[in-house]
């Protein structure tokens, strides 16, 4: 299992597309080769996968000894469908690039770099290198948003940058403080050093609200989460796709590895107050996205509402509500992916986001919409697609643990279908709108190619979860052991 | 007292002089002047640290320092022939471009 | 324990001297040559303490080379003495001579104890004069330089390269300052 | 005699200058003598070898073949008043002759003049200071020749001399470099800066030849050869002091002892380049195919006691050199009167794009021979 | 409870399911052809085949048997974490079959019909790909074998209804139907997410079958409550998806779809299965009477409520809608009244003679151009003799003409209620007198009297691609109603047997309830009483509405209500949609836009101040700085040499 391929060969990527400069129909070609690669190395990882084990460390270094921290790499259920989604996005976006001539060598040399770092702190089993990998997604992420984005992309790069950055700050003190405590930085260690948790404003609360943070702000749960409508609006489409798809997943991922295993009783303490905030993430976000007049702007909020869903889940702390999160995770990955790829794949051709310019599409492509309404039911989980195994999962396991919360989130399944439903009608059907009729809307061979397997992926997973939970389930089971 | 303490004593106090020119002369060359004693205060120090350890570490810091002296006394120059072109004054006071 | 020679203290008050000169000289061709001065004696000084390669460096770059330049800018550029301003504002001095005062003594206490009492140099004076010699010998800082500074002698190369260049573009338009900056 | 020398060291060792002049008075002051002596002798053949080159007879009044022509000049100029100009910086225009004068001299102090002379156990070597970093020493002390130029020009208040002295000054920095790259590659050949070391390192014969340096290194040889005209700021570097151009030069405003001065230190700059160059090249001392040990034990085979024996050799080795330098000096000469002046930006491009190119395409085929030599070891 | 059935695996199961998926499959993606014959025939194929495979599956296990055998078909395990294990498993039961049969035998009729009545269609495969992928839904709901399998068909068929009642996406009405119904489902499914729930929590287990022989039996301890509980959340969505008051008001709205569409979702299949499901789940009910009550009058609410809007419509698939919500409402009267045998019974025959009247009007409308306004038609007996006659068919069915399948259901129905009390069984006849009343107005106006319109004179008879599916269902509601007949006529109790055994050998009797029989005499009564009735307000209602002008509409206060319905749905408008969307975008602009960002922005601008007041320091001037370094290097120093 060659962990450390998984993501250097992304990053070596990166160098190496910077490289190909003013040839962007040659880099785009190259990288999609990298792709290949690449998937070599996540095939191999996927076929001898063990998911009967956690947090075992398959490839070890002894980087920073001064730092106690070890660049320990492995590979569990918490982390394995992350991977496989991260990969699938990726490379379906590559195939996106194809022929398109903004999208330069060095964007998709970012994109490149910015998997290896999102990678990277998947398969990261020590807190330092983590945090290295955390941070380092942010800049290209920077990039992305600021250079490819749409009119208002510096603010909200620097928005996105602020935020995440402020968050990650608290988490790097706790990692310090973990190291200057327990002497050892990696996850498996610290795990075993037997933290004792005194009290949430005590040391080892601190540090845990430090994490904590963190990660509530990429998820990000309710009061923090301004930056994602602004960061997705103005991303260019691979960047909102990899965003929605990747980034925000590993907020839960974090907490859930991060918190979860090392701070029990700190999780235990804090999760009413996250239950309650993600509930209200839910009602919010469904009813800030009810109200939006802008796709993608609608699209994010929609994003906000379902990462509340996950918040409930981690916070159920009951194996269903975890698995359903996790497995949530996948779902909203891909439905929300494929929402923004194929508006963006839209708004590559009118040029505006505005719902008022839209509507008919039907009558103008009708496959597209079709996989567009598609997306859309996986989204507000139909049953027969991801969505609402995820969504089931969470709120049953919620049940368990607290009727209220649960009530609220069903709150959420029902608006859900309002606001995205209200879109659809207002986007796909009704008369012919101004952008659509002024643009031709056919699509290349390539999109065709990046969108059809996704559609594919939801079905299979909507029908066939228990690919995905057999996988992740001896680690939920692991993780709730400790409660 | 000792040879080295007093080659010491007469770097620290080239180096304080460079310091008492440079806060308070006000043309750019004659600073450039007191920045140049500056480091050779600090030469002479290091030799003499140099020979005390009967290492030639501090030796070789030295030449560093020296050739970085050279390259900075060049551009310095440089610059201020080209200032002075430009606006016929090398007065530190009279450049405030860097004003925040 | 060496006790200082009759020569450094003459070299040193030499120096000394030279130094002040360079420091309150009206005259900016006065301060430069005296600036030539101190670092011409201070190479002298390095002589006598076994320092040859040390000292002969600092005579052909320092004395040689930079002051030459310095001079040179200082005639080309024509500084007179009633174009130097000198600040008449007393505070200035008092602060600044007081924070050189301070920093004098502060290096003097922080280091001079410490100087000349290891054993080093009282072990027999030629066996440490030798070991002073072989230590200051071109071949040592050379190998030194070489081995344990190589990082720093080549980003140092690097450095006088981008002065070349630096120098080359700031001073296009006059031939001589073009000139100058490669002769540095 | 030997005690002359034991306290010619300890008054060195009282003064506190260990190695800073490992002090043999009677070879200094010998070698100042000899200087000083020559000075005129070589003015006059300059002179008279320029009539002689011009088919003209020169000084021929004074003294038989006018051998004294220059002593009289010599008193002339000690009698003549030194005028100062007005508003010219006083110190630094006393300060300029000095400087153009001490530094020859002190670069002199590192030529070897002749192999050991021996006391019993105790041999002393013929030369001013024995420094380790000798190389290097000549060219830092030769550099500061500028300084007189600068000041001359400067403090005498004067747009010619001015003029001069920048010139000069540009000039001779620009030559330095060539100079500098080309001792680094001869530094390669000889692997040492001392420059005993390196005359004895050619002391041997290989082959039909003295392992001379001009045979290691004969592009170094031709350069610094030509950079010592530009260095001793004579024909056809003498933009200085171009009589057609800028009266002349910097010491336009010298007269009398200063400019004897100025005369004399020219003429020694010379002589040391022609020692530099003789002691680097054409094997200083040695005498070409007979190595010291040869020689003494011819005179140690007329038995002669060792003493004398080694200080015989010592002038054999002296007058080799001497010889050398005097070919040196006749160049000079010969080329002053048979070549033109550079124009300003010729001298420049001269140096720039052809010598220093020149020097540096030699340093690394020097490097890349000696690496290969070595056996591609390090 | 293996030992009491023996159960036999079959893999058959999952091709009913399969069949008419991948016809949905093949129309909408493969084939994709403007060619309405081609897409319709392939629908039609799937469909008939996965009848067909009904057909072969009731004559192997049997339909009416006694001593019936458990068919399972395991397919694979859905998902499974921890207390939540959801296999996805088809199950045949007698009951299950009837609802097959009903199901892909109208619904094979009806894309045979369809692929008449959409001949002028541009994109008719996907009206097709649709249908089939409905029935595939439909069919999931009804063979599964738990509740989450089917909720997965009970979603399913709400989104091909709502993508068939918005298939004219151009216009904005159809699409806002489409959008109603599914979230007026939507509210009703999230009961169904409760029910769920619950069960996870409580019974750990989805299986029906479980379900029914642990808790109705009351063989595993879980409080009553709980049950009734999860009852009522079932309930609820069923008044969802089976338009029951307070959810019914999507369904007339869905007429906006094409009326075949009309025809199978929202009359014969998808709107019942909220009572199929109940029937299903029977033992449970009858363990918690309490819920039946509420069934009960819920049901006759609606039943009413639909009735009275139903007198004045105007259109007339309006009117047709509006009878099916009544309808259904009687279907849940006689669930409250404890008769799922009568409720199921009138689900049957529902479905034929009301998928008739649909198409009849379909036809009709279809002969009109499209125009479905009543006051616009008239005369067309003579136009379209077929339809005509098939019509008249169906409304004697409904209106419960004796010895047609309407009569036996309805009579049913009409004697459990009168068993439960006469207070229901009388308003319940009224109801039903209504019924006759609306049914002979829609009739009249629409075949007998003079053409009112152009498009009237000129109607056509349709194709035989309409009209033989027409006759089928005609003969259908005329004889389906012999399979379940009162002790008084023939006594036949077929459909009784099948669903009682059907429920694992656990008894449907009501806890507590005296299950006594009415007297041949009081049954022979209330029959005539019946007959008479409805006969003679259509009778009445035939004369009023014989010579009606197209201008003609509704007089008086109570007639405006009618034809408004009520106000209802303007009364969700102003209580429910509008203070929730003032609610959210209150929510977004204040709490969003306004007290997040304003803070950010505050912290920005502070900053921003903070740093051009603290600018100052910056003169620009080197020696500045220089004396700002000596000054710390200074303090350094102090600090190292006398402090420490």
């Amino acid at each position: 299992m060659n962990l450390l391929g998984l993501f250097l060969i992304p990053f070596v990527a990166g160098l190496l597309l910077f490289l190909f400069g003013k040839q962007t129909k040659l880099a785009q070609w190259a990288n999609l080769l990298f792709h290949l690669f690449w998937g070599v190395a996540v095939w191999q990882c996927w076929s001898n996968f063990n998911a009967e084990q956690m947090g075992e460390i398959y490839w070890s270094w002894n980087w920073l000894p001064m730092l106690n921290s070890k660049l320990d790499l492995g590979l569990d259920g918490l982390s394995m469908p992350l991977v496989i989604l991260n990969y699938v996005l990726s490379l379906l976006l590559a195939f996106y690039c194809l022929g398109k001539e903004k999208l330069s060598s060095s964007y998709l040399a970012l994109f490149s770099i910015l998997n290896a770092a999102s990678i990277g702190s998947l398969i990261s089993l020590d807190a330092f290198a983590f945090y290295i990998f955390w941070e380092f997604m942010l800049i290209p992420m920077y990039f992305l948003i600021g250079k490819w984005g749409s009119k208002n992309r510096v603010y909200a790069a620097l928005k996105f940058f602020a935020f995440t950055m402020a968050g990650s700050l608290l988490m790097l003190l706790a990692i310090i403080a973990l190291s200057k405590t327990y002497g050892t930085l990696s996850w498996i260690e610290l795990k075993n050093a037997g933290i004792v948790y005194d009290g949430l404003w005590g040391q080892t609360g601190l540090i845990f609200l430090g994490f904590l943070i963190a990660f509530s702000v990429k998820i990000p749960i309710w009061p923090v989460h301004t930056w994602l409508p602004d960061a997705h609006t103005e991303a260019p489409t691979g960047a909102s796709v990899i965003l929605a798809g990747v980034l925000l997943k590993l907020g839960v991922y974090g907490i859930a590895r991060w918190c979860l295993v090392l701070f029990p009783e700190a999780s235990q303490d804090v999760s009413t107050v996250m239950m309650t905030l993600g509930a209200i993430g839910i009602v919010a976000g469904s009813f800030a996205a009810w109200k939006q007049v802008d796709i993608k702007r609608m699209i994010a909020y929609s994003s906000v509402a379902h990462l509340g869903f996950m918040v409930l889940g981690l916070f159920a702390l009951n194996v269903e509500a975890l698995s359903g999160a996790m497995f949530q995770n996948l779902a909203h990955g891909l439905s929300t992916g494929a929402l923004f790829l194929i508006f963006g794949i839209i708004y590559d051709r009118t040029h505006t986001r505005k719902v008022a310019d839209y509507g008919g599409l039907a009558s103008k492509n009708g496959l597209l919409a079709s996989a567009f309404v598609f997306s859309a039911m996986a989204s507000i989980g139909l049953p027969g697609l991801p969505g609402f195994i995820g969504e089931f999962l969470i709120l049953s396991g919620t049940f368990f643990t607290n009727k209220i919360f649960a009530f609220v989130g069903l709150s959420g399944v029902l608006l859900g279908a309002i606001y995205m439903l209200g879109m659809l009608r207002k986007v796909v059907f009704g008369p012919v709108g101004p952008a659509v009729e002024a643009h031709p809307i056919v699509l290349e061979w390539n999109e065709w190619v990046a969108i059809v397997p996704l559609l594919l992926l939801m079905l299979v997973l909507g029908m066939g979860p228990q690919l995905i939970l057999s996988k992740s389930m001896f680690s939920t089971e692991w993780i709730m052991g400790l409660f | 007292m000792d040879q080295l303490q007093l080659l010491t004593g007469i770097g620290i106090a080239i180096f304080s002089l460079g310091v008492l020119g440079f806060l308070t002369r006000r043309s750019g060359i004659i600073a450039l002047m007191c920045l140049e004693l500056m480091l050779n205060g600090v030469n002479l120090c290091l030799v003499s640290f140099s020979r005390q350890h009967a290492s030639a570490d501090g030796s070789a810091l030295v030449m560093l320092i020296i050739l970085v002296a050279a390259a900075e006394a060049a551009l310095a120059l440089a610059l201020f022939v080209a200032l002075f072109r430009q606006n016929g004054s090398v007065e530190l006071d009279d450049y405030r471009m860097l004003k925040g | 324990m060496i006790e200082p020679t009759i020569l450094q203290y003459i070299l040193g008050t030499l120096i000394l001297s030279t130094a002040i000169l360079t420091v309150l000289g009206k005259n900016p061709v006065m301060s430069a040559m005296s600036l030539m001065g101190t670092l011409f004696l201070t190479g002298l000084l390095y002589f006598t303490v076994g320092a040859h390669f040390v000292g002969t460096v600092q005579i052909l770059i320092y004395a040689g080379a930079i002051c030459v330049l310095l001079i040179f800018i200082v005639m080309l550029l024509d500084l007179k003495p009633h174009n130097v301003r000198i600040p008449g504002r007393k505070p200035v001095y008092l602060f600044a001579g007081g924070i050189s005062a301070l920093f004098a003594t502060g290096l003097v206490i922080s280091t001079l104890p410490a100087l000349g009492t290891n054993g080093m140099l009282d072990s027999g004076v030629i066996a440490a004069n030798n070991l002073v010699e072989d230590a200051q010998s071109a071949k040592a800082i050379s190998l030194t330089l070489l081995s344990k500074y190589m990082l720093p002698f080549q980003v140092t190369a690097l450095l006088l390269l981008a002065a070349v260049m630096g120098v080359v573009v700031i001073g296009q338009k006059n031939k001589l300052t073009d000139s100058e900056g490669k002769g540095s | 005699m030997e005690s002359l020398y034991r306290t010619a060291s300890n008054f060195g060792d009282w003064l506190g200058a260990q190695s800073l002049i490992y002090f043999p008075v009677v070879s200094v002051l010998i070698l100042a003598a000899i200087i000083l002596g020559a000075v005129p002798v070589l003015v006059l053949a300059e002179r008279r070898g320029a009539a002689w080159i011009q088919r003209r007879s020169g000084p021929n009044r004074v003294g038989p073949f006018g051998l004294f022509q220059t002593v009289a000049d010599a008193i002339k100029l000690i009698f003549k008043e030194a005028n100062l100009p007005k508003r010219a910086h006083l110190f630094l225009f006393l300060l300029a002759p000095a400087l153009a004068v001490i530094p020859p001299f002190v670069a002199l102090a590192v030529i070897p003049l002749g192999g050991d002379v021996l006391f019993g156990p105790n041999a002393y070597p013929f030369q001013g200071v024995n420094l380790s970093v000798g190389l290097l020493f000549f060219l830092a002390i030769s550099s500061l020749h500028v300084y007189s130029v600068l000041t001359a020009g400067w403090a005498s208040n004067n747009k010619f001399s001015l003029m001069g002295g920048l010139r000069s000054s540009s000039q001779m920095i620009s030559y330095e470099i060539v100079i500098g790259m080309a001792i680094v590659s001869l530094v390669i050949t000889y692997g040492t800066l001392d420059l005993r070391e390196i005359v004895y390192l050619q002391q041997s014969t290989s082959g039909a030849l003295p392992a001379w340096g001009v045979f290691k290194q004969p592009v170094v040889f031709v350069l610094l050869w030509i950079c010592s005209f530009a260095e001793t700021n004579r024909l056809p570097f003498d933009l200085p002091e171009g009589e057609s151009e800028l009266v002349a030069g910097y010491h336009t405003e010298y007269s009398g002892l200063t400019f004897a001065l100025f005369m004399m230190g020219e003429y020694v700059a010379m002589l040391a380049a022609s020692a530099f160059l003789s002691t680097l090249f054409l094997g200083g001392f040695n005498i070409p195919f007979i190595t010291e040990a040869e020689l003494l034990k011819f005179f140690l085979d007329m038995n002669i006691e060792q003493t004398a024996a080694s200080i015989m050799t010592v002038a054999c080795q002296f007058a080799a050199l001497a010889a050398k330098i005097g070919f040196f000096m006749w160049v000079f000469i010969w080329v002053r009167w048979s070549l033109p002046r550079f124009r300003y930006d010729q001298l420049m491009s001269l140096g720039w794009k052809v010598l220093l190119p020149i020097s540096v395409m030699n340093v690394i085929g020097t490097m890349l021979y000696s690496y290969f030599a070595a056996g591609g070891a390090a | 409870m293996d030992e009491v059935f023996a159960i036999q695996n079959t893999s058959l199961l999952r091709w009913i399911i399969l069949l008419p998926l991948i016809g949905a499959i093949l129309n909408g993606l493969v084939i994709r052809s403007k060619n309405v014959r081609l897409s319709g025939l392939v629908a039609t194929g799937f469909s008939a085949a996965a009848f067909f495979i009904c057909l072969s599956l009731v004559n192997t296990y049997g339909l009416f048997a006694e001593d019936f055998a458990q068919v399972i078909d395991p397919w694979f395990t859905w998902f499974s974490v921890g207390r939540i294990h959801v296999p996805f498993h088809l199950e045949y039961t007698p009951l299950t079959g009837i609802m097959l049969l009903v199901v892909t035998g109208i619904g094979t009729l009806i894309h045979i019909f369809a692929t008449g009545y959409m001949s002028e269609e541009k994109s008719p495969f996907r009206f097709f790909s649709y249908l089939n992928l409905f029935l595939a839904a439909m069919l999931v709901l009804v063979l599964s074998s738990n509740l989450v399998g089917i909720f997965l068909g009970w979603e399913g068929v709400g989104l091909c209804s709502y993508l068939l009642i918005g298939y004219w996406y151009e216009s904005n009405e159809n699409t806002a139907a489409g959008m109603k119904a599914f979230v007026t489902n939507r509210i009703g499914d999230l009961g169904f997410f409760v029910a769920l729930f619950l069960l996870a929590a409580h019974a750990g287990t989805f299986q029906i079958q479980e379900l029914i022989t642990i808790f109705a039996t009351g063989a595993a301890p879980i409080e009553g409550g709980i049950i009734l509980a999860i009852l009522a959340c079932l309930f609820w969505a069923s008044t969802g998806k089976s338009a029951q008051i307070p959810l019914y008001v999507w369904l007339p709205d869905a007429m906006a779809g094409p009326t075949p569409v009309s025809a199978l979702i929202h009359a014969a299949t998808m709107v019942t299965s909220g009572i199929f499901v109940s029937v299903r789940l029977w033992p449970l009910f009858a363990s918690q009477p309490s819920i039946l009550e509420w069934i009960l009058w819920v049901g006759m609410a609606t039943a009413w409520l639909a009735a009275l809007i139903a007198l004045t419509q105007r259109d007339i698939k309006k009117v047709l809608a509006y009878s099916t919500v009544s309808q259904l409402g009687f279907m849940f009267v006689a669930l409250g009244v404890g008769a799922p045998v009568a409720a199921f019974f009138h689900v049957v025959t529902h479905a034929f003679f009301k998928a008739l009247l649909f198409l009849g009007a379909g036809s009709v409308i279809h002969g009109m151009h499209h125009d479905q306004d009543m006051f616009n038609m008239g005369g067309l007996r003579k136009k379209m003799p077929q339809t005509h006659a098939t019509f008249l068919i169906g409304t004697l069915a409904i209106i419960g003409f004796p010895l047609t399948a309407g009569f036996f259901s309805k009579d049913m129905i009409l004697a459990k209620a009168y068993e439960h009390g006469p207070l229901a069984w009388g308003l319940l006849l009224l109801a039903a007198v209504l019924t006759a009343f609306y049914m002979l107005r829609a009739y009249t106006m629409t075949f007998w009297g003079e053409a009112r319109t152009e498009h009237a004179k000129h109607a056509h008879e349709s194709s035989l691609w309409m009209t033989i599916p027409l006759m089928l269902l005609a003969a259908g509601s005329l004889i389906v109603g012999f399979m379940e007949t009162p002790p008084i006529i023939f006594d036949i109790h077929a459909l009784q047997t099948a669903i009682e055994s059907s429920w694992y050998g656990v008894s449907g009797e009501i806890a507590g309830h005296s299950g006594h029989h009415l007297s041949h005499a009081t049954e022979w009564v209330l029959v005539l009483i019946t007959s008479v009735a409805s006969l003679g307000v259509a009778y009445y209602s035939y004369k009023k509405f014989l010579t009606v002008t197209s201008k003609e509409s509704a007089k008086g206060f109570a007639a405006e209500l009618s034809q408004n319905k009520f106000y209802v749905d303007e009364g969700y408008q102003l209580i429910i949609m509008k203070p929730l969307s003032a609610v959210a975008s209150a929510s977004w602009r204040f709490l969003d836009v306004v007290v997040i960002n304003g803070f950010l922005h505050i912290v920005r601008d502070g900053m921003r101040i903070g740093g051009q007041v603290l600018s100052f320091a910056h003169t620009g001037n080197v020696q500045t700085y220089a004396w700002y370094l000596a000054a710390a290097v200074a303090t350094a120093l102090v600090f190292v040499n006398w402090v420490i």
